[in-house]
């Protein structure tokens, strides 16, 4: 048992450190979306010129070759000061570790540049509006036509799609084959008449997500990543890079938060009412030990090679945290807590959301008591 | 004891939700919400029906029907999430009802009664609903000790747009002097505000489940209704069971104001700090229960959410409700009566 | 909505309360079984004579013709002044009304005066070991041999069955027909060898319940209610009696815990701490919300002839809060709450039945899904 | 970093689980409990391994290893569920070590290193597991200012049967001038204490999920394993969850006890708060997943579900300790380091 950081992991957490010193881009600008993107996409550049855009991609591919660790630092660091995520996001975490493990020679050189640099942005085209998290149950079909392979069908909570050049996108190409093994991947160009996006606006009145809808899109052969019939798999190697990473920043943001709110609570004194005292330290304590779950989970990733249960045990604890968290907060703020324009508002609707994406609660705890506790399957 | 509308009783309400269903129409509600404004021919029928004064008694104006009556209209109204100036007028008449002197009184509660005039309940500093437009502000002072009575120009009031775009709000605060002190009982006037918000509550608890059970009878994944997944059916049954604990708690408040007064202040705890409670529960897991669906703007469901946020503060929540039960029962086991 | 009893119930609640000043028993003797079940017996022996062994059944039985309002409130008295239960609860409860429902007059000629005056004590052998709550899945078999029936199985949770004269017994008579056709209900003679009763001691130290041998034991076909096949309909008119009543008496010894805790906590000082008063505000909450559930559940079924959601929703609001409040108790009262002799001890560990026994939650909540909400089954 | 075992640690904990395995199998704990004795073989075996000095340092006669690897004993003795002074003693002769004159510590940590003289750690006027028997007991005024240091003889101990029949346990009490002062920090000798109760009751509960995924699993109803039910699956998931959670602050409070002392006042809140939490309902869910043979004496579950209880009760339970970590973190953002 060894919590302190390694000279290699300070070296690293310090290095990052005065490089954001110097290169933060300072707040977000707020409201409008295009031009907060064209932020996050210069910001992503300065990254990439800082060689900072993905630490944990290999140094052949223009990542630093990061262990785990120094890229939960990473996303703790820019947490931490504030920074805002890079623009292709999904990119960095999804698009190129699966074509890196799944692409040909030809497809690492052509796309994982553009990735590193903003200069492409990625999507992601798995969640249907009838199958919902039911990957097996993907109703998108391509068909072969010569060349070519023409796609029909409809995609939602693709995030960033209205930005998107490229999706990752998971069809149909074996209507008679079981479920899951009639799926192929694909690599979808955005710029083509036959994908349109309508933006899905939340409860917050913002669209992080967007509907997908594609009739007749081409896709040229070459850009099928892995073979005919593999797409399940593929597919299983993005999933399994969700989250990864991001989770430090997620919690890290609910530090702050907490932070913040215990600052307002003793800036007006309820911190000396003990019943918002004691519901203050009982989000402590959740707020701590979804820190310390998710360092666990990389250490037993670091030492069995794969995830242990703490995975979906951080995002569950998690997603349960903030909301109770931001619950709180109209306790403790008063009414501000549920003014529009209020940062407590926003994160009290935005919240509702941990609880849905990324797996809704629902989806976790079956995969907890199926995959982790064995328990049987109807 | 009959713990149940009695057919007058219930016909009213019957005819409340029957109006409401075809004049508040979720569609309605949506364009209200999104315009920001409420629909000011709703409001007239409302008035025409009688139903700002459906409690203050004839005398003044009004027609002479109790707090149950009102409660009942109230959960019909949070059930069809109808944008007006229902809760806040009412929540003022029958403040002034009950704190008034009877100048007060005559002053003002048959042009509440009528509508004709628009009113609000207010503690100081905090969100009341209808605040700004209102002609007449009951105003608790922050400490929950007195209450004044001030013609909307005597208050200062600032207009706050929250996240429950369906219904108005506004912080009000005023100068000591200004308006008149009210003589009577501020608790009993905060108790049934804060009942009849709770029953506003209930409607909405009860319209949540609704929409989730037809939601979720109809969505189906991995090849079956969402509503057969035990892990959904068990939600929706918390769902009943907050709900219905909402509506014994208020129906049994609004009696006590109307038949039992020394059971009032418990009832209106008891009834919002179940209500709150439940108000923010059945809705979050409505959206829950929605899926991704459920935290999109196009649907429906986060109306209720958004507005059962706002109720379960006005007033107060959950914990001090519960902490003025406790010290209730403290008293009632030190002095046995 | 009128929350005042009328006149007559008044007047039926005052009629009682003088009985019961006269009456009372006393204090339950501790410890021994036997000794509490003479207690008891004698108890009905006494409610008997005064005519209030069983206020529900009709007059030409021995009752009072008692309205359901007054049959709660003759339970909300017995649990207000703690008299203790009559011996023959079970009797009274359940195989008095379905014996009235199903029985010929013979029948009703045999058993009903018995039950009344506790001369034959009645218990309920509806679970087995691998049933549970699953009654079309009873696996006890009853073979038809001339006049008799040959009975062999085994019975769990039958409480009272080491005093007991009668078995209200499900067995199978047809293993062909379908689950639930196949069943007869059967009046069982615990006084033969066939029937072995073996106490099943929970986890207080007491044996409220036994386990039940059946090894070819015999019953004249005359001892069956209703006709063959018919007993899972039979059963269900029992099943609908469980409680019935006795919701009541728990609500109330509810309401007489949490007044103790209030006191606890008023003579230590404990309700000074506003995270302790907070708790008991909550308790408080429920308590009466559980009493004011009930009632309105009494009024549904005066109306509608039948019962709403609110029998399913009692139970479950009481057995939740009942293991709060005890839980809560340790925190209040302090050790003397872990102390194996303390009253607040024994409550703690008996509350954990609270939600298995008449149902577990799990089984409730799923009743009200499929019966109250209309969810469609798997 | 490394949030994990090293190898050594790994392989103590390791061989204590095996050995507890055979040595306190679950008959064994029931006989204890039903005859409510220890076996005193098991306590002679736990000293010559060893175990009660394995924090104490060499200097004084123990094993020298530290808190990590005491608070590893100490949940395999949970998931054991052992009948033995190990937890009391160990407490004790951390508080010692903590809290002690160098004086204090030279009479007792080599006889508490062996296991020849046992101990407690004991709030006064609460209950303190293994008091009646203890050679030496470390006293913590009722309001965990001070701490006092008492032989057996010098303290009023009264035996208290509780509950938990898997162990023993008394209230201590004692004269102001009785014992002699210790001049260390009360509060640090009050964290090891109640870090390594966490410790304990996170075995308890990884024990109380392994027989219930046991049961769960063969035991059928409505023709299917019981497990196979969502409502089973998802409290078996939450039990997991309220483990790990456990598990993570414990480790981290232990890590911070050796390593970083900052922090150990505000692991051992965190540890404490919230296995005293988990302990409790992990417990009772493992009842409830049992189904009605949860509730007998003879399925062992509940013997964890009773131990918890006490421990979730020693050294303070849940609430105190989170304000003791909302205090903390007041004192945090007011004052950033």
């Amino acid at each position: 048992m060894d919590l302190t950081f390694s000279a290699e992991e300070n070296e690293f957490r310090d290095e990052l450190r005065q490089w954001l010193a110097e290169n933060h881009p300072g707040d977000e600008p707020r409201g409008d979306d295009d031009t907060t993107f064209e932020f996050r996409k210069d910001w992503q550049r300065s990254l990439y010129d800082g060689g900072w855009a993905a630490v944990q991609w290999p140094q052949e591919y223009g990542g630093r070759d990061a262990t785990l660790m120094q890229s939960a630092i990473f996303f703790e660091e820019v947490g931490r000061t504030r920074a805002p995520l890079p623009a292709n996001v999904l990119g960095l975490l999804l698009a190129g570790p699966t074509i890196m493990a799944w692409g040909t020679d030809e497809q690492k050189e052509r796309y994982l540049t553009p990735i590193l640099s903003a200069d492409e942005i990625w999507c992601q085209g798995f969640s249907e509006p009838e199958a919902g998290s039911d990957l097996a149950s993907v109703k998108t079909m391509a068909k072969r036509d010569g060349d070519d392979w023409v796609v029909t069908g409809q995609k939602v909570w693709t995030s960033g799609a209205q930005y998107a050049k490229w999706c990752l996108l998971v069809a149909r190409t074996d209507p008679e084959a079981p479920k899951h093994k009639g799926l192929s991947y694909f690599l979808l160009d955005m710029d083509q008449p036959g994908v349109q996006v309508r933006p899905l606006v939340q409860i917050t009145g913002e669209a992080e997500f967007n509907e997908l809808f594609i009739e007749e899109a081409r896709i040229p052969h070459e850009n099928m990543l892995g073979g005919e019939g593999d797409g399940w798999n593929v597919a299983l190697t993005t999933l399994m890079n969700e989250r990864s990473g991001l989770g430090f920043f997620l919690q890290i943001r609910l530090r702050q938060l907490l932070d913040q709110l215990v600052e307002e609570a003793v800036r007006n004194g309820k911190i000396k009412d003990p019943v918002i005292a004691e519901a203050i330290g009982e989000i402590e304590a959740r707020t701590e030990v979804t820190r310390l779950t998710a360092y666990r989970g990389l250490s037993t990733i670091e030492k069995y090679g794969q995830p242990g249960p703490e995975g979906s045990l951080t995002k569950w604890l998690w997603s349960e945290t903030n909301q109770m968290l931001v619950q709180l907060a109209a306790d403790v703020v008063g009414p501000e807590a549920l003014s529009a324009d209020s940062k407590w508002a926003y994160e009290l609707l935005r919240a509702r959301g941990n609880t849905l994406e990324g797996g809704t609660t629902e989806i976790l705890k079956n995969i907890i008591a199926e995959r982790v506790l064995g328990l049987p399957r109807k | 004891m009959r713990f149940d509308f009695t057919d007058d009783q219930q016909e009213i309400k019957r005819t409340a939700k029957e109006m409401l269903a075809s004049r508040s129409t979720l569609e309605l509600v949506r364009s209200a919400a999104e315009s920001k404004a409420y629909d000011p021919d709703l409001w007239k029928e409302l008035c025409d029906l009688g139903w700002p004064g459906v409690a203050i008694s004839e005398e003044y104006g009004g027609g002479g029907l109790g707090v149950v009556e009102l409660a009942g209209l109230l959960e019909e109204g949070g059930y069809a999430l109808a944008g007006s100036p229902l809760l806040a007028t009412t929540a003022c008449g029958a403040a002034i009802q009950e704190a008034g002197s009877e100048q007060q009184r005559e002053t003002w509660l048959p042009r509440l009664a009528t509508g004709e005039a628009t009113g609000t309940l207010a503690i100081a500093g905090e969100l009341a609903p209808d605040a700004a437009e209102a002609d007449v502000i009951v105003l608790i002072e922050s400490d929950r000790s007195g209450a004044r009575l001030l013609a909307g120009d005597q208050a200062s009031v600032s207009a706050v747009e929250t996240i429950d775009p369906t219904r108005r709000y506004g912080i009000v605060t005023a100068e000591e002097s200004a308006g008149e002190e009210m003589p009577g009982d501020p608790e009993a006037a905060l108790a049934i505000g804060a009942l009849i918000t709770s029953a506003e509550l209930v409607g909405i608890c009860q319209r949540s489940l609704d929409v989730t059970l037809e939601y979720v009878k109809d969505r189906k994944q991995f090849g079956r209704p969402v509503g057969s997944f035990q892990a959904v059916q068990h939600k929706c049954a918390r769902m009943l069971f907050q709900t219905e604990a909402a509506r014994s708690a208020t129906y049994f408040a609004a009696w006590a104001a109307d038949a039992d007064r020394d059971r009032l202040i418990e009832g209106a705890s008891l009834a919002k700090a179940t209500a709150s409670e439940a108000g923010v529960e059945v809705t979050g897991s409505a959206i829950q229960a929605h899926g991704g669906i459920g935290f999109t703007w196009e649907a429906d469901i986060h109306w209720f959410f958004k507005r059962a946020q706002l109720d379960a503060a006005y007033l107060d929540g959950t914990k001090p409700h519960r902490r003025r039960l406790a010290a209730l029962a403290a008293r009632k086991v030190t002095s046995p009566a």
